[in-house]
């Protein structure tokens, strides 16, 4: 279980990015978490993965306080492009996790070949990073995650640089992943639509300084497809409250 | 490795630093003709480019022996440093404008006499050493003022440039430059060695006292093969002029017109006073009074 | 083949000068004569002996060098407490000459190799150490989080994003030790007079052979081109990825 | 109070093994450090400063902003054309392996014996660091942020010196910094020829004069003076690349 | 006018990116573009740029042919955060471009202002980028290209790292500068929504080797609104054939 608790994190020298955060996910939780940009949800992350040192409260995972990146962590970063190694190809890239995992080779390069083709990029494993389109690096950086399998995965806006017919099917990855594996799985977007399809639980972040605005538990059937589930009158409702939800703390940030 | 290494048939490595210059043709000679392997010696040369890796050498027990100017061993000698002469290295001609370094001037030039250095800027190859001692004790002879002589350091081998661009008004060079300046039309004002004092021995062999003292066997015999060496020399000079071209790399013209220096056996103490002497007027020994006496052999 | 066209016109200026008397020829003579000196020399045993101690001491020099500094530079880059404490040290140590050292190096080692060795090491080490350290600081913080995140040890992140990041300081920074090690192997050659090319210069100086000298320089300098295309060759594979060298493949 | 413990605690440890393990040397060359101290008082004094130091100081600073200036404009230049690269790399290349002593008498022959000469010597030594380390910086700029430049118009000298130039600062501040002590280096050396005074001058009189607890006291201060430089250098530094140093500990946690 | 004709670019050694791309966009007109991750948008708006160099066919704006970045020409990268100067701070940034115009000091401070308000970045001026949020980092570079009052503008996926509702005002902002200034604009998004919300045209692309598959004329009224327009039935018409379309170009490749 990870719980977050009066997480406050200031920057230097005064920007406060997070107020007073608290909730948990569930062990094998799928949760979204959305918010206006710049309300801190990088930041949010980055402290939960043990990267960045909260100001005060704390977060702890499997009731462990997490001070560094706890085992069994993977992260698609934002800044998808930095995170990838330039030096390293595609193949290397994804494969170097499971190799610090000390993976056999063997099972290493059925994870690598079968994470590259679920992201749609099997072909194009001894390309450099750099010699991708920006989606497609993003896609590697997801592969890097998935073929890590992890038991916790953070991903911040994994697919904003992917088309809408290859982000359908990411999602129905990541769903699919998540139940093959019970991996806890927290997930930042900017889509709502995404945000209720893929989570059981959306969390709404007010715009900063942040709190924890809303939250609402996505009561749709657990087998969910892209078609039914989003023709679903229940998916519009959530979605329009998500949306509201939003707007609504835009609003009370704008006026006062 | 005071001794240097003695090999079991009884022949001592011995390492000599020298600097390659005309000045220690005889050591070269006297290796080429057996008169260090007469003495059970197997001598080395170790060409450096001065007093900054001889010395040090010598003290350490790197080198056995080396080659230095007498001022310099005086200077040391002040400071102490555990050092001894064993035998002589070059001389003064003792020949007006016949020595083997000199003042030289350009053609043109209005200085005519050593007396006209006075305010004048005068290459020399080190300060505070044998060449402005001397050549200031040849201005006062010529009956000018040395004080104002604005003494520059150059390199020997850029001398003849500096000479020609104006870079300094005159300059105090030794052989092989003294030749190159002199047929590029420059012109002799002084013979400084000879001004300064009769049969002057401008240089030394020396050893650490060390070395002196553990092994004096050692010592003795390298002082005789070196004087042997440097009678040879001095009677040699076209074989002296042949093993130049050996260790250096001057053309055989210039060798066959240098002035040979002298190589007596023994060193001219009463010229090393004199030195002394001198030195200490020009405040080159740092206030100190140098003791002849302890550094000779 | 554009480098050749550089050297040549260096030739052609050195031909050039002295012939056209704006400087005196006994000083710097022209190429020709100085090609024919470096001619006489190159048919010399002696001459390809001096090259050989001279590599010998450059290449010793220059591994140890480098090996010392880039390990010495990545511990103390990858470890803030041990940079902070021995920032001052090494800046300290820095500035001082190598060839200040001659009287220690002497007194230590004498003419033999250890001399040079020990001046060679010292001048070159620090160029090493200096590039490395920027080379660290130099690690993308993105890349060094993935890495944390994926829990990679300390050695794992040092070879795969440290050293991979500070790759393009250090090619710079061997190259400055490559010449730096060439220039003191010859250098103490010179003052010291062990053997090798500086010694062979400084006889040629004192002897007041200047074409030699010049041909003698030469060589040192050809050794510093052929030092530095072998370093770009080996850039060009290494760092294929890098944005200097990819950036100029022609689009 | 912690900055100054990580400053001075080496040092201090050093030094104080150097005093022990020297305190009972018999060697001419590496006297005991209480020797070399208490020459340091002697030797140094004010008159000292002004007649040798001063003057060094002022050749070393012309030098290594001469060699900074020289070595950013062509290192730009070389940089960004991979032609003039490949033609005059060589050259430099060929120049840059040349001992500075060696090439000392050379320059003499062409810039007197004068301040000209030491400051043209220090130049020649240290323009290599800022010149090598200007081309890969130079080199490495990144092509979105070159592309952002185009795009926008932003050409020709505006471009080098509002993307180029300060994408390639960290580098160059690399090399400007090993620059830096080379030029004491240089300093020292140029002054063994043809000076009358100067720091290097002073040192090399007292090797010659077998003053040898003096010369190591000179050797000190070159280190002191070394340290005081890289400190000023640090401090503008600093201040230059704050954006740089700010860039990489951006998400170190704080 | 835009004309692209018969554009090829093959990347070393051996990636064709695109195959033969033939399209006009008049002066003045709001054309998006759509097609699968790595099919070559990004190369294609390079090579109008005049930033990369096509490997065949051309391209010209008013009649002369492209061979640098023609003047007047703005451009929102996909790689913002990459496209940010780091060295200073997000005022200079927007600011620069328009020195180079040479505009006068006080025209340069109010255009930098009003972009930067725009975009809901007032009062992060001197910030520097990477003190930024994603989202942050992308609205900057969005409001260098909007004050440099371009007359051709290139956006490349400029909204895909900022929350819904950011999103539909920056929508609205490109549309009424649009409008406003009478620029050109070429508009590339993953969003189909977006395409068809935003432009007038709809170019497809097919996935790689790229050529144009279809095109759309977005016959909805000039005046438009988040609400109303979204609503209309003739828009989700329109969406609905873009997105078959696009699916049509997947299967393509992936059957053949
Ligand atoms: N290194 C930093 N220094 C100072 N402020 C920072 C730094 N990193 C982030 N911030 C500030 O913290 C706030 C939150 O940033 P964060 O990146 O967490 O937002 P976000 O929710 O991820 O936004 P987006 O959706 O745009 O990515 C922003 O106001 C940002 O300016
Ligand atoms: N520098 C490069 N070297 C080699 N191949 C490249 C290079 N840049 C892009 N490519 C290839 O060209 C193709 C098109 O890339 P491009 O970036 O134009 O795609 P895109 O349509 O913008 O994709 P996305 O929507 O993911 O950004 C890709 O297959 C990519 O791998
Ligand atoms: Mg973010
Ligand atoms: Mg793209």
């Amino acid at each position: 279980m990870l719980s977050v608790s009066g997480l406050r994190k200031v920057y230097q020298p005064h920007v406060e990015a997070l107020r007073d955060l608290t909730f948990t996910v569930e062990r094998g939780e799928l949760v979204c978490l959305v918010g206006p940009s710049g309300c801190g949800k990088t930041t949010l992350l980055r402290c939960i993965a043990g990267l960045l040192e909260p100001t005060g409260g704390k977060v702890s995972l499997d009731g462990r306080e997490v001070s560094g990146p706890p085992p069994g962590l993977a992260m698609v970063f934002q800044e998808y492009g930095r995170s990838l190694f330039p030096w390293m190809t595609v193949r290397d890239n994804v494969e170097l996790p499971l190799k610090q995992k000390r993976l056999p080779r063997t099972r290493r390069s059925a994870l690598v070949e079968e994470s590259l083709t679920a992201v749609g990029l099997a072909g194009s494993e001894s390309a450099y990073p750099w010699q991708l389109s920006g989606g497609m690096q993003q896609r590697v950086a997801i592969a890097r995650a998935v073929a890590y399998e992890p038991s916790t995965l953070l991903m911040d806006e994994p697919f904003a640089a992917v088309d809408a017919q290859t982000r359908a099917d990411l999602e129905d990855l990541v769903r699919s992943l998540w139940q093959r594996l019970g991996v806890t799985v927290l997930f930042i977007t900017h889509d709502i639509d995404e945000a209720v399809y893929l989570g059981q639980r959306v969390l709404m972040l007010s715009s900063s300084p942040t709190v924890v605005q809303d939250e609402i538990t996505v009561d749709l059937p657990a087998e969910r497809d892209q078609l039914h589930t989003r023709a679903d009158p229940r998916f519009t409702e959530l979605r329009t409250h998500v949306y509201e939800q939003i707007q609504a703390a835009k609003l009370s940030t704008r006026t006062g | 490795s005071s001794g240097g290494e003695t090999e079991s048939d009884g022949i001592d490595k011995v390492k000599v630093g020298v600097i390659p210059i005309i000045d220690v043709a005889p050591i070269y000679l006297g290796q080429q003709k057996g008169f260090f392997s007469n003495r059970k010696i197997e001598v080395s040369m170790e060409a450096g480019q001065g007093g900054a890796a001889i010395v040090p050498g010598v003290v350490s027990g790197q080198f056995q022996f080396g080659f230095s100017n007498m001022t310099s061993l005086l200077i040391a000698q002040t400071k102490n440093v555990p050092i001894k002469t064993v035998a002589a290295g070059v001389a003064s001609t003792g020949e007006q404008g016949k020595d083997f370094g000199g003042v030289v001037v350009k053609a043109d030039s209005p200085i005519k006499t050593a007396a006209d250095l006075a305010g004048k800027k005068v290459a020399v190859n080190t300060l505070k050493n044998i060449g402005d001692t001397t050549v200031r004790e040849s201005v006062r002879k010529a009956g000018g003022d040395p004080k104002g002589i604005q003494f520059v350091e150059m390199p020997f081998p850029n001398m003849p440039a500096g000479l020609q661009e104006g870079q300094v008004d005159a300059a105090w060079a030794v052989e092989p430059q003294l030749t190159q300046i002199k047929a590029a039309g420059g012109r002799l004002v002084a013979s400084n060695f000879v001004d300064a004092a009769p049969g002057l021995t401008v240089a030394a062999y020396f050893t650490s006292t060390k070395l002196a003292g553990e092994n004096a066997d050692l010592v003795k015999r390298f002082t005789e093969a070196i004087n042997e060496s440097l009678a040879y020399a001095d009677s040699h000079p076209d074989e002296v002029r042949a093993i130049i071209g050996s260790y250096t790399k001057i053309d055989e013209k210039t060798r066959a017109d240098v002035t040979l220096p002298k190589w007596p056996t023994e060193i001219n103490q009463a010229s090393v006073e004199t030195l002394a002497k001198l030195g200490t007027g020009d405040g080159i020994f740092d206030g100190a009074t140098p003791d002849v006496a302890k550094l000779m052999p | 083949m554009r480098g050749l066209l550089g050297l040549a016109g260096l030739l052609v200026i050195v031909e050039a000068l002295p012939r056209s008397g704006l400087v005196d020829d006994g000083y710097l003579p022209p190429t020709s004569r100085i090609v024919a000196a470096l001619g006489d020399e190159v048919v010399t045993a002696e001459f390809w002996q001096a090259v050989a101690d001279t590599l010998t001491a450059w290449v010793i020099g220059l591994a140890v060098a480098v090996a010392a500094g880039v390990v010495v530079g990545v511990a103390i880059g990858a470890v803030p407490v041990l940079r902070a404490a021995t920032s001052s040290t090494i800046e300290f140590l820095r500035p001082i000459p190598s060839v200040a050292l001659i009287p220690l190096a002497v007194l230590l080692y004498g003419t033999d190799l250890g001399s040079t060795l020990l001046l060679v090491v010292y001048a070159a080490f620090w160029q090493v150490l200096v590039q490395v350290l920027y080379g660290v600081a130099d690690v993308d913080p993105i890349a060094d989080e993935t890495a944390r995140s994926f829990r990679f040890g300390a050695w794992a992140r040092i070879r795969h994003v440290l050293w991979p990041t500070a790759l393009p300081y250090v090619f710079t920074g061997v190259r400055l030790a490559a010449s730096v090690a060439l220039v003191l192997a010859v250098t103490a050659e010179l003052v010291i007079g062990a053997p090798g090319l500086g010694k062979m210069i400084a006889v040629a100086q004192t002897s007041g052979a200047v074409p030699d000298m010049y041909a003698l320089i030469a060589v040192t300098g050809l050794l510093g081109v052929a030092i530095n295309l072998a370093a770009r060759a080996f850039e060009r594979r290494t760092l294929a990825w890098h944005q200097s060298v990819r950036g100029e493949v022609p689009a | 109070m912690r900055k100054v413990a990580y400053v001075l605690g080496l040092p201090v440890v050093l030094f104080a093994a150097w005093y022990l393990i020297s305190a009972g040397s018999e060697s001419f060359y590496a006297p005991p450090l209480r020797d070399i101290l208490a020459s340091f008082g002697r030797t140094w004094t004010l008159d000292r400063l002004q007649a040798d130091v001063l003057p060094s100081l002022l050749r070393l600073t012309a030098g290594f902003l001469l060699a900074a200036v020289i070595g950013v404009a062509l290192g730009v230049a070389i940089g960004l054309g991979p032609r003039l690269r490949a033609t005059v790399e060589p050259v430099l290349e060929f120049f840059r392996a040349i001992p500075p002593p060696v090439l000392v008498p050379v320059i003499m022959l062409f810039a007197g014996i004068g301040n000209g000469m030491k400051i043209i010597v220090i130049v020649f030594g240290c323009v290599w660091p800022v010149l090598l380390n200007t081309v890969e910086g130079v080199r490495a700029v990144d092509s979105v942020q070159l592309d952002t430049a185009r795009a926008y118009g932003i050409n020709g000298f505006d471009r080098i010196r509002r993307v180029v130039l300060p994408s390639a600062s960290p580098q160059i501040a690399a090399g400007l910094r090993q620059a830096l002590s080379i030029a004491i280096i240089l300093m020292v050396i140029s002054e063994m020829f043809a000076a009358s005074n100067g720091l290097g001058f002073t040192i090399v009189q007292f090797q010659r004069s077998f003053a040898i607890p003096e010369m190591w006291s000179g050797i000190i201060l070159l280190g002191l003076l070394g340290f005081g430089l890289s400190l000023l250098f640090r401090l503008a530094e600093g201040r230059a690349l704050r954006w740089y140093h700010g860039l990489r500990a951006a998400s170190k946690g704080r």
